[in-house]
């Protein structure tokens, strides 16, 4: 099959919709410039740098029958807007009785890795778990994230779609034909039988690394990959962790109050799984710091290969 | 165009109906049927009647927490407004929103807000619709005096003016947010000299007078229509209870204030001149009343004898389909 | 010992606090007056409606030498002031290698259960659990509030404090002498042998009804108010936990990516507690939807003494 | 007060210090001895000078993305600015800040700031502080043309309005926000007109000239440390870089425009000023050259001599004691 990069997957997904449906706007600090091109710089339009106004007027537009999307680009300038999205854009759907619809997109970029530092460096999913009303989608592939922002796109809700810094330029297979991906089925990115690893975002691909290298040693782990946090597939999760007793959440946000509390409680609090369950289920997060900017303390923040080998070892003890 | 009678009379009944449906709101909280919070519009009832007089039905706006005004101008359903007070299923947001989050989609009121200045970027976006949609609608966006300190102000104002969007930006200046002064909060004289700073007109207008602001509104929608841009209307008024209808909001404001601003009240000087005049009789004013009455009369009724919902709706309509 | 309410307890610490160290300043949209009357207008000052302007000033005024309280009013007005928590005060210190001390008090409401709908009905505190460098604290009674508001005061970091709305006329026993309460130590508010039940804010007051309540029936329950959330007691947690065999916990946030998930995955992380759970864990929060207005639906949403009772005898199962 | 030239010549010397710093950081950026990104200053030197020229000690400042300029002028250490980029334990913030978070409170450089805008609000505080102390302290935020759309923009300059606070916000207007044109952001001609929103002076000044920012900003400091209150300056300028070093930032920008700016060097022209008005010979110019070159070698020897920080350094630092 092609290949192409997760950037491109992204632009390929934003171009086919935007022919799709001429209600589709884009609205960036920084226009794509292909879409401009094609699409004009009324419906690709450039804004200021103002957050609160962009992220609140795609509500208007959306509210008013078109489906914008919205690059914020990296998580950190959703801070800005904050309102906007919690107290607008995913509450006023239900708060209106369900008069209109929203569908609205927002892009950001998300993880650290790249000494940006604190600010720079984040990956505020939970938060927004915890706000009901904005679905949120967190590929992991250009295949995921090309499908993913397709669904999104068609969704006649908010959607917040979580993309990984480091992964822009990584290839993957994505066919030329027209596909989509439903929210809430996660992808079971390796089968294994020993114990089950969730991991979000660039953590799959580590997971999947070190599953690779445990499997050497004769540790056979599945790896899940969520694809959508809201919805979440807990069936999937919690039927792999029946099956292999034991539970290994990977992901780089900081570990108090992040997404892998949610998906170990989701886990446990399942009483047939939890009976199943063998052992504890283990984190494997950012310690809870402000993300440092020098290399050797960021390498050290960020879970690795290392890190989830010894969790799942941890985890078989 | 020179005011008609007819427009006025119009907006007579518009702000007797306000003014009529927030006394009623106030009582029926008094007597525990509504819950939650109200914040009264009574005295401000010619800014919102000026302002959507000149508005079509599919043109769009955007209101605070202070809505109700607002939806009544822009021809929302009196019963579905007080069965949302009333927190029944027939409300229209089925007893999901309340008093601040009052929307009529069909009638292009995109929603009350409980956010400070929240409302400014969406009705940016419903401006940024129409321009899109290619035809002459306009947006308009009501906010206070208060959320003129908040960034939103200013990002919106900014953003519309670089578009030249077909938007109204109507300040409700009624002197305070809550119990501060808007002098304490303000700088300038006029938050209208504001609107230099983004290169669009700024006007004053008396904001209970009526014909006054139907005026100066319909100078700004007309522009808007006509792809002239957007324009910051400052409508200078006064809210006569206090901030909201609960005990827990002191009033801090001096009584003669209230008082003077009384005298002044928006119905009964369009009243004067509508009698004055001779445009009306006071026995077609009176007339006026008694329907107005009895239409909030109905609203009540039909609220009360809605049905509540079901506890278990609660879990419903968190997503679009 | 002497009765007073939630809401005078809070105006004791400040008072007592600003009386202690002139370097405190109070900023709010209404000041509280007495506190104005006795410190001046300068010191205690009235700010427009600008949450960023004065959350931000609040960052300069700590860099700069002072101790600055901010009562922001309702947590839901936080989201217009974001960038300045998040971005801001919870990274400086450590992004700036220490340079400089942030003694800052964030005062802000939670809560739902006044029909105030969706925006202005929200327990957000999850949020910025997933940030680290803010401490929050979550006081359930006056001698709390007090307690805990005053080590705030005295704490060289940021501080949030949630304070449940309902609770604001609620009296409690709190002595005339000075005292602090320190962060990081849960309260043990019933000895109990069958259930740990953590609860928070309001919540632990409803948890404490189900507990008398169930005594009745013979089960023992054991109620834990961690007072803070950050730094969270997980000691005193795993220990009764250990003890008991079983977790019920109790938030009215809404349930996915709150505080009760961290709870829980802190409770079963830990393989020693893990070993000793004889039962899944519970969670009691508000279900994933934005706080409805109209009091049946709000009734039904909000965790109630009938649900902790049933979470109870879930976890006894 | 006329300006003295051993005030010209010290401006000269910090302006040279900024270029060489910047000159020498993109090479070490280049190279891959320093990580994450890096925003260059190089052009805009006379604004930071000619503001900070002004500043005492105490005096305390607030800065942006594009930082280092600040830092210089404000009198922050090159052997620990450089440590810092270069990630080493001896950096003014041990590493764990970089480029975008350098900050000096002993010189009174409260910090650069990766958020556009949100150093605003906390340089509000700073003044507060000032005001509060009742000294004579004075503040200043830097802040580019992209900031000026930013709601804390707003709010700040209002709040430091109505406080009569001493600051100064000082508009570096580039001309862009990234590849953005700031014609296109901004409706108004000037960005200092905004100042009339807050009842403060706003004034412009050509960026590129550091005598005249000098006594611009001179003038406004003044007129804060007098307790007159705050005032917005825009300095005209420029940036000859890409938006950051880092090739995934596209140069967008007309080459002509650059070359056409890049002719009016801030420092060559000062440089040409000091030797027609006989203020410096050529060889003492070159002089101070060798002698900031020497510094910037030394700051980069200070860098790689410097230890890494720990791994677990990583853990320690979030709360202070
Ligand atoms: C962002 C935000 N901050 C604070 C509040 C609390 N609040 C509700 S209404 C109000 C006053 C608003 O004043 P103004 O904009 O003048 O409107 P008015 O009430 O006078 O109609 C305040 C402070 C809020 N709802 N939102
Ligand atoms: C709130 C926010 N939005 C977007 C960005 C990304 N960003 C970083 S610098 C920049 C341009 C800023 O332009 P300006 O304020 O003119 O400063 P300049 O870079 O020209 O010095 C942008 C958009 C950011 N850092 N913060
Ligand atoms: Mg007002
Ligand atoms: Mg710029």
């Amino acid at each position: 099959m092609r290949e192409i990069t997760y950037a491109e997957a992204a632009a390929e997904a934003l171009r086919e919709e935007f022919r799709r449906d001429d209600r589709t706007v884009h609205l960036s600090t920084d226009a794509p410039l292909q879409l401009q091109k094609e699409f004009g710089r009324d419906r690709v339009r450039v804004t200021p740098i103002s957050e609160s106004a962009f992220v609140g007027a795609a509500i208007g537009l959306a509210g008013s029958g078109f489906r914008p999307v919205v690059n914020i680009r990296m998580a950190t300038f959703m801070f800005v807007a904050m309102d906007q999205f919690i107290n607008q854009a995913a509450k006023i759907t239900y708060m209106f009785g369900g008069q209109a619809r929203f569908p609205i997109v927002y892009r950001v970029s998300v993880g650290a890795g790249m000494s940006m530092a604190a600010q720079h460096s984040i990956s505020p999913y939970s938060m927004f778990m915890n706000i009901p009303g904005i679905k949120l989608i967190i590929p992991s592939t250009p295949y995921d994230m090309k499908g993913l922002l397709k669904t999104a796109i068609r969704d006649n809700n908010p959607v917040l779609s979580f993309e990984h810094t480091a992964l822009g330029q990584v290839k993957g297979e994505a066919p030329e034909e027209e596909y989509t991906i439903p929210f809430g089925k996660a992808a079971l990115r390796r089968q294994g039988s020993d114990v089950t690893v969730v991991a979000l975002a660039n953590m799959v691909h580590v997971a999947l690394e070190a599953a690779r290298e445990l499997e050497k040693e004769g540790v056979s782990v599945e790896v899940i990959d969520p694809r959508t946090l809201v919805p979440l597939d807990k069936a999937s999760i919690r039927e792999s962790v029946a099956r292999t007793g034991r539970l290994v959440v990977v992901d780089e946000a900081c570990q108090t109050g992040g997404a892998a509390a949610e998906i170990a409680s989701v886990v446990v609090e399942d009483s047939q799984t939890f009976k199943r369950l063998r052992s504890a289920p283990v984190r494997v997060c950012a310690p809870d710091v402000p993300i440092p900017y020098s290399p050797p303390m960021e390498k050290f923040v960020l879970p690795d290969k290392q890190r989830v080998m010894a969790a799942v070892k941890e985890a078989l003890k | 165009m020179p005011i008609e009678p007819q427009d006025l009379i119009e907006m007579y009944k518009t702000m007797l109906t306000i003014r009529r449906f927030e006394e009623r709101a106030a009582r029926e909280y008094e007597e525990r049927h509504i819950p939650g919070i109200v914040h009264s519009y009574i005295g401000q009832e010619a800014t919102a009647t000026g302002v959507c007089a000149n508005l079509r039905l599919d043109d769009r706006i955007v209101s605070t927490h202070r809505g109700h005004g607002h939806c009544i101008a822009k021809g929302a359903d009196l019963k579905r407004m007080m069965a949302e007070l009333y927190g029944r299923k027939t409300g229209y947001c089925k007893g999901k929103g309340g008093s601040m989050h009052i929307a009529d989609f069909s009638v292009g009121m995109l929603g009350a807000n409980g956010i400070v200045g929240a409302g400014l970027p969406i009705a940016v976006g419903a401006a940024m619709a129409a321009q899109l949609e290619g035809g002459d609608r306009v947006a308009a966006v009501f906010f206070g005096d208060g959320a003129c300190q908040e960034g939103t102000f200013h990002e919106s104002l900014n953003l519309a003016s670089i578009w030249k969007l077909p938007i109204v930006f109507v300040c409700e200046n009624n002197g305070y947010g809550v119990n501060t002064p808007a002098e304490y909060s303000i700088p300038v004289k006029d938050i209208a000299d504001r609107a230099a700073a983004y290169a669009m007109p700024g006007v004053v207008v008396d904001g209970n007078d009526a014909a006054a602001v139907y005026e100066a509104a319909g100078r700004v929608v007309k522009a808007a229509r006509a792809g002239k841009g957007p324009a910051l209307l400052e409508c200078k008024t006064y809210r006569w209870r206090r901030h909201a209808e609960s005990k827990a909001f002191a009033e801090l404001r001096p009584t003669g204030e209230i008082e003077a601003w009384k005298s002044r009240c928006p119905i009964a000087s369009l009243e004067r001149r509508l009698l004055e005049e001779g445009m009306a009789t006071g026995q077609e004013l009176a007339d006026i009343d008694s329907q107005v009455l009895a239409l909030i009369e109905e609203a009540v009724r039909f609220a009360e004898a809605s049905p509540w919902p079901a506890p278990e709706d609660a879990l419903e309509g968190v997503y679009s389909v």
